[in-house]
């Protein structure tokens, strides 16, 4: 496969959210506000990319029997790095990301990508990988996002869309919204691949 | 046997590397870090409280006394209390006079749900805690009638719980505190 | 000669019943309620019902030819969702609020689980915690009085108000501005019986003076017949009663789940309903089974075919796990009105009330 | 008297109306039968007769073919004219003896045995399978082998069954009208050859006369009784009859011999006694021609094999659009495609449905109303059973009682969304003999 091709899978074709749904616990904790997706999601595309290009650096040393405790050190050690060093060297980024990195140790998709991908492929094609299944999955997030913040606030990007006679629906912005909104566009995802 | 072994001894390997690069940013990171979080608390400080100098006291809660910069006359106190919010802890950041109304409040650490429980980081939020003292913190859900009381974020009536009352119990603890000092004195 | 007969398997008789006749019955059975509704709000609870019963008509129509299945509307199960869930709103809410419920409890809570008899819980019940949800302050305020009475069914208001309001405005809010379950859960709050007290100086018991007037039988008047403040629904007990007793002789409800439910809140809140002080009263139990949506939950609600259990000792476990639930989020919870939770809840439960209940056939030995 | 009764049930309108006032008569005599070779439960008889060959009444053209079989009798004199596939009056086509008469109808050896009652046990049993009875409610037990229970299982009650639970029906009642006497002797037979001490005679509430009558003649015996049933479909499945009349329940999956009970039927009765006194072979029973679209209903005395569509011309033919023709009760029987198959030996009636009547509802989604499951008188899941089945979940379907089931269809009466819950159930049923099978 190409280096476009693999770039541009993650955002329609595989999209992590919506077709591999890959990360569930990030998408309904942190779709409450487009903001929130954005940081999400730049936070864990860029950790993404990294693990990738480490997994795929490593991919001839890790035995495979090990492969999975392996990328979870990896991982794990390498999210507490840019915690730490975000938070030192760039305090006003952190302020604004610092509550997503942790998170995204626990985000399935990076694990994911360095089991299905990055340990099978070389560093070029893993980075694009990392590129395109960050990518998909920012712009899911902030799709459901949209949604809920329109929905539940009446703002986007805490800019007021709605008119102020807009009374907000405050579901949306709790657990159970998130579950609908999330089911309804994987169902109309579903509903377009079926049509084409 | 020797196969565990080996696996073992690579996977030992991936975590000592990881463990020591950690350590060493660590290192490298925790200084500044530290710094920056008390230049943050010092701001926020002088933030609910102008004009002032602090002292740190350390007591059944640690608090500071704020003086004028120069009149050195008592202007109040600053604590941060803490209480169990709807997921994980809630700190907020308080300034009371010397006859311990608040000034002002700042919620400054919480992990509540974002578009409801984290509306107590807002201003208008915190508005309406100024110049409440201790017997007038109640949420109106508790039995509360305004406008001698805290009116509860839509949605979040727990995380006012947890902002109105950790307030309360710390100023009645520092109510104790400052009299029973008087007193020993 | 030898097509015209009709060959099917046996039985070749069927007795009347079918779905939409059930359905049908259900929402006539449901009117006498509806006409004590108009009577104390006035036309406006009538144009929310059918504004709430239309809008999940036209839903499931849509939904139904989405699906490209049959659109079987006529069956009045959809015009009964609508109509429950908007029996379970504010008499003054906005005209918005059951088109929404309506259309959030057959597209949500129906039509996605593949329609009639396939939705794991009570529909309307669904749509009416997303409007909770939702807007909880449209739900929870801005009760309407009823024409001849007050909110809090304290018949003597009027008199007390007065009185009340020089002792202790807190008090005076709570008695004037809140439905009967709203004025006894928060009496049942410590600190807030405290400050009332306190407001009204020393060795008055206010609360339990409230508390006692609205058990009182002139109170349970109003509740029994709906002279209080709540949803359009559930305000008349008479007129529910009225509608279940219909339902009991067409045989389309059966007498377990109802019973179980109402006794089992009958005897725990004589157990524990009493606030610090009031001492036990016969009069407590009555006004919890006629205030709030007990009345419409229990015989309307909880009994729905599709949500309930099968078997008969089921339908006992189950009403009176409701039955625990209602109490326990009255007494001790956070809503002043629990029947619609608990409902929902036990309705998630019945797979597994099922499951362990399921009948001995006839001569088998366990 | 205090009514006895089983738990779950339907209460379907009984319709006996059409033809419970009128008297037995005896059809004339046919001029064709078609004699199945399957009329009962068990392996199909073998014929012994030829294309051809001659025969008169009551001699044996086809023979059982083992313990659990049945013979048959000609049930008129003439010539075997087709041994062939014929309609059955279970609306399928089988094996059958076509007999052509001559119109002579002579008998072959009947004896009159006034002491029939001394007869040692073997010799009543004996005739009994001779003369080829089977259970004439309808399920077509072959009686001599009900009559036989291992000796390891004694026999203390007798019942017979004039329950007549299926709407419609009024052949038993007849019988039990006008041969009170005859049936009594014939339960006192089967006692003795059981070696039952009791007797008991089971009458559903709306047969008043039909009780009274019995209570009179049992009067001065001490060990026969009749018990008074209340009015409740399926009354008269063996199952629940012994659980009504003597609150023993027949374990699941077990006979009734399980609880020391046998059950024959009035019909049954009375050709036991037929076949022991006089060693008269069955060829012909007590048939109900009824429903709205028959003109003058009917309870006929008529061959075995005549065909249904010469039963209704006896009964002045249809009166209206006919849209259903069911062989036996509207709750058990079989609906025909035609009239040309010939009544059997189980075949108590014939019921004519008219067109708005025949007329079925379309299948809806399951509301679990649960109704199903309040009726079932063997306390079953109806419905979860026809769910497991349409999804192809056997084990499930066996878990709520697939195999229990007695297919009376009280929860297909029931149900209001008009789901064909006993064809599911018999799918399944059919689907389990295969997986079982498969899996021997």
């Amino acid at each position: 496969m190409s280096f476009i091709s693999e770039l541009t899978k993650g955002i329609i074709k595989e999209n992590p959210i919506f077709v591999i749904v890959l990360g569930m616990c990030p998408t309904l904790a942190t779709s409450t506000s487009v903001s929130n997706a954005l940081g999400m999601g730049m936070a864990a595309t860029f950790v993404l990319v990294c693990s990738n290009i480490f997994i795929s650096l490593i991919k001839n040393v890790t035995p495979d029997k090990i492969r999975i405790p392996v990328y979870v050190v990896v991982i794990a050690a390498f999210v507490s790095i840019v915690d730490m060093s975000m938070a030192a060297y760039l305090p006003a980024l952190h302020k604004s990301l610092g509550l997503f990195i942790p998170l995204i140790v626990v985000n399935c998709i990076i694990l994911g990508r360095a089991e299905a991908f990055a340990n099978k492929n070389n560093v070029i094609n893993s980075i694009a990988d990392g590129i395109g299944m960050g990518l998909g999955f920012t712009l899911a997030l902030t799709v459901v996002a949209t949604i809920r913040e329109v929905l539940g606030n009446g703002t986007w990007l805490n800019i007021k869309v709605m008119p102020s006679t807009y009374d907000p629906m405050l579901i949306t912005l709790l657990a159970p919204g998130a579950f609908i909104t999330l089911g309804f566009l994987m169902a109309l995802m579903n509903m377009i691949k079926e049509k084409k | 046997m020797k196969m565990f072994l080996k696996l073992g001894l690579t996977l030992l390997a991936f975590c000592m590397v990881a463990t020591a690069l950690l350590a060493y940013v660590n290192s490298l990171t925790k200084p500044k870090i530290e710094a920056i979080k008390i230049k943050e608390a010092q701001e926020a400080r002088e933030m609910l409280i102008p004009d002032a100098e602090f002292e740190e006291v350390h007591g059944a809660i640690d608090y500071y006394i704020a003086r004028d910069k120069t009149t050195k006359a008592l202007k109040g106190y600053t604590f941060t209390a803490e209480k169990a919010g709807y997921s994980g802890a809630v700190k907020t950041m308080a300034a009371v006079d010397s006859s311990l109304t608040i000034i002002n409040i700042k919620v400054v650490q919480q992990t509540e749900t974002p578009g409801l429980g984290t509306n107590s980081t807002k201003p208008e939020f915190a508005a309406q805690f100024s110049g409440k003292n201790a017997s007038q913190l109640i949420v109106d859900k508790d039995g509360g009638v305004a406008p001698n009381c805290i009116k509860a974020l839509t949605g979040a009536t727990i995380t006012t719980r947890a902002v109105t009352n950790a307030l309360k119990e710390y100023i009645d603890i520092l109510s104790q505190e400052i009299n029973g000092k008087g007193e020993a004195k | 000669m030898k097509d015209k007969y009709i060959v099917s398997s046996a039985p070749h008789v069927h007795d009347k019943t079918n779905v939409s006749m059930v359905m049908w019955n259900v929402v006539l059975a449901l009117t006498p309620a509806l006409a004590f509704a108009v009577y104390f709000w006035g036309i406006r609870s009538l144009t929310l019902t059918l504004l709430g019963a239309v809008s999940a008509v036209v839903t499931e129509a849509l939904i139904q030819k989405m699906r490209k299945v049959p659109v079987t509307v006529n069956d009045g199960s959809a015009f009964l969702t609508g109509m429950l869930l908007s029996y379970n709103i504010n008499p003054g809410a906005p005209w918005w609020m059951p088109i929404m419920g309506s259309v959030f409890a057959i597209a949500v809570g129906k039509q996605v689980f593949g329609g009639l008899g396939n939705n794991p819980v009570n529909p309307a019940l669904l749509g009416r915690a997303f409007l909770l949800a939702s807007w909880p302050s449209l739900m929870t305020s801005g009760w309407l009085k009823p024409k001849t009475g007050n909110l809090s069914g304290l018949n003597d208001l009027d008199a007390i108000a007065s009185n009340l309001q020089s002792l202790s405005p807190k008090a005076y809010d709570l008695v004037t501005g809140a439905t009967p379950l709203k004025v006894v859960q928060t009496l049942r709050d410590s600190s807030f019986v405290a400050s009332i007290n306190a407001d009204a100086g020393e060795g008055i018991d206010l609360a339990n003076r409230i508390f006692t007037n609205i058990t009182e039988m002139a109170s349970l008047k109003n509740l029994f017949w709906g002279n209080v403040g709540g949803c359009i629904g559930e305000v008349s007990a008479f007129a529910l009663l009225l509608g279940a007793a219909y339902l009991l002789y067409k045989n389309i409800i059966e007498w377990r789940i109802p019973l179980f439910y109402i006794g089992t809140v009958f005897v725990l809140t004589f157990l524990f309903g009493p606030i610090q002080g009031s001492g036990y009263s016969m009069m407590l139990p009555f006004f919890h089974i006629f205030s709030g949506g007990l009345m419409l939950g229990a015989f309307f609600m909880a009994t729905d075919y599709t949500t309930s259990p099968l078997t008969k000792n089921g339908r006992i476990i189950y009403a009176i796990g409701c039955g625990v639930l209602t109490v326990v989020i009255r007494l001790v919870g956070g809503y002043p009105e629990g029947v619609s939770y608990s409902i929902l809840f036990m309705n998630v439960m019945t797979p597994l009330i099922d499951k362990f209940s399921a009948p001995k056939a006839f001569g088998r030995m366990k | 008297m205090q009514l006895r009764t089983f738990p779950g049930g339907v209460h379907p309108h009984d319709e006996k109306h059409f033809s419970a006032s009128a008297p037995i008569t005896i059809a004339p005599l046919p001029a064709k039968v078609t004699i199945h070779l399957s009329q009962h439960i068990g392996a199909p008889s073998t014929p012994v007769v030829k294309v051809g060959d001659e025969v008169s009444k009551g001699q044996l053209i086809a023979e059982a073919s083992g313990f659990v079989s049945l013979n048959q009798h000609a049930s008129i004199s003439g010539k075997v004219t087709a041994i062939d596939r014929f309609p059955h009056p279970c609306g399928t086509s089988s094996l059958a003896i076509q007999i052509t008469g001559d119109g002579k109808d002579e008998w072959v050896d009947l004896v009159d045995e006034e002491s029939f009652m001394e007869l040692p046990v073997n010799e009543m049993k004996e005739r009994i399978a001779a003369a080829g009875i089977c259970g004439m409610g309808g399920a077509g037990f072959p009686t001599h082998v009900k009559l036989s229970p291992p000796a390891d299982k004694p026999i203390d009650t007798v019942i017979l069954n004039g329950v007549e639970c299926e709407p419609f029906l009024t052949s038993d009642y007849r019988l039990m009208m006008e041969h009170a006497e005859d049936i009594i002797k014939g339960l006192k037979l089967i006692m003795k050859i059981v070696n039952a001490k009791k007797g008991v005679i089971g009458i559903e509430a709306n047969k008043p006369d039909a009780i009274r009558l019995m209570e009179k003649l049992l009067k001065s015996e001490s060990n026969l009784e009749v018990v008074g049933l209340k009015l409740r479909y399926p009354q008269g499945a063996e199952k629940q009859l012994i659980y009504a009349a003597t609150k023993r329940k027949v374990p699941a999956g077990g006979l009734p011999m399980a609880v020391g009970v046998v059950v024959q039927n009035v019909g049954t009765a009375f050709a036991v006694y037929e076949a022991i006194r006089y060693k008269k072979p069955l060829i012909e029973r007590i048939i109900s021609i009824t429903g709205e679209g028959i003109k003058k209903a009917q309870n006929l005395k008529a061959r075995i094999g005549t065909s249904f569509a010469e039963l209704v011309e006896l009964c002045g033919g249809t009166s209206m659009t006919v849209g259903k023709i069911i062989s036996g009760g509207p709750m058990m029987g079989f609906a025909l495609p035609g009239l040309e198959a010939g009544m059997g030996k189980g075949s108590s009636g014939l019921v004519l449905l008219g067109e708005k009547a025949a007329r079925s509802m379309e299948e809806h989604n399951c509301l679990r109303c649960a109704r199903c499951v309040d009726v079932c008188p063997m306390n079953l899941l109806p419905s979860t059973i026809a769910a497991a089945v349409k999804y192809k979940n056997l084990d499930m379907a066996v878990k709520a009682g697939l195999n229990d089931c007695m297919k009376c269809g009280s929860c297909a009466y029931v149900c209001p969304a008009q789901i064909r819950l006993v064809q599911w159930i018999d799918t399944g049923k059919i689907r389990y003999a295969e997986a079982q099978k498969e899996g021997k």
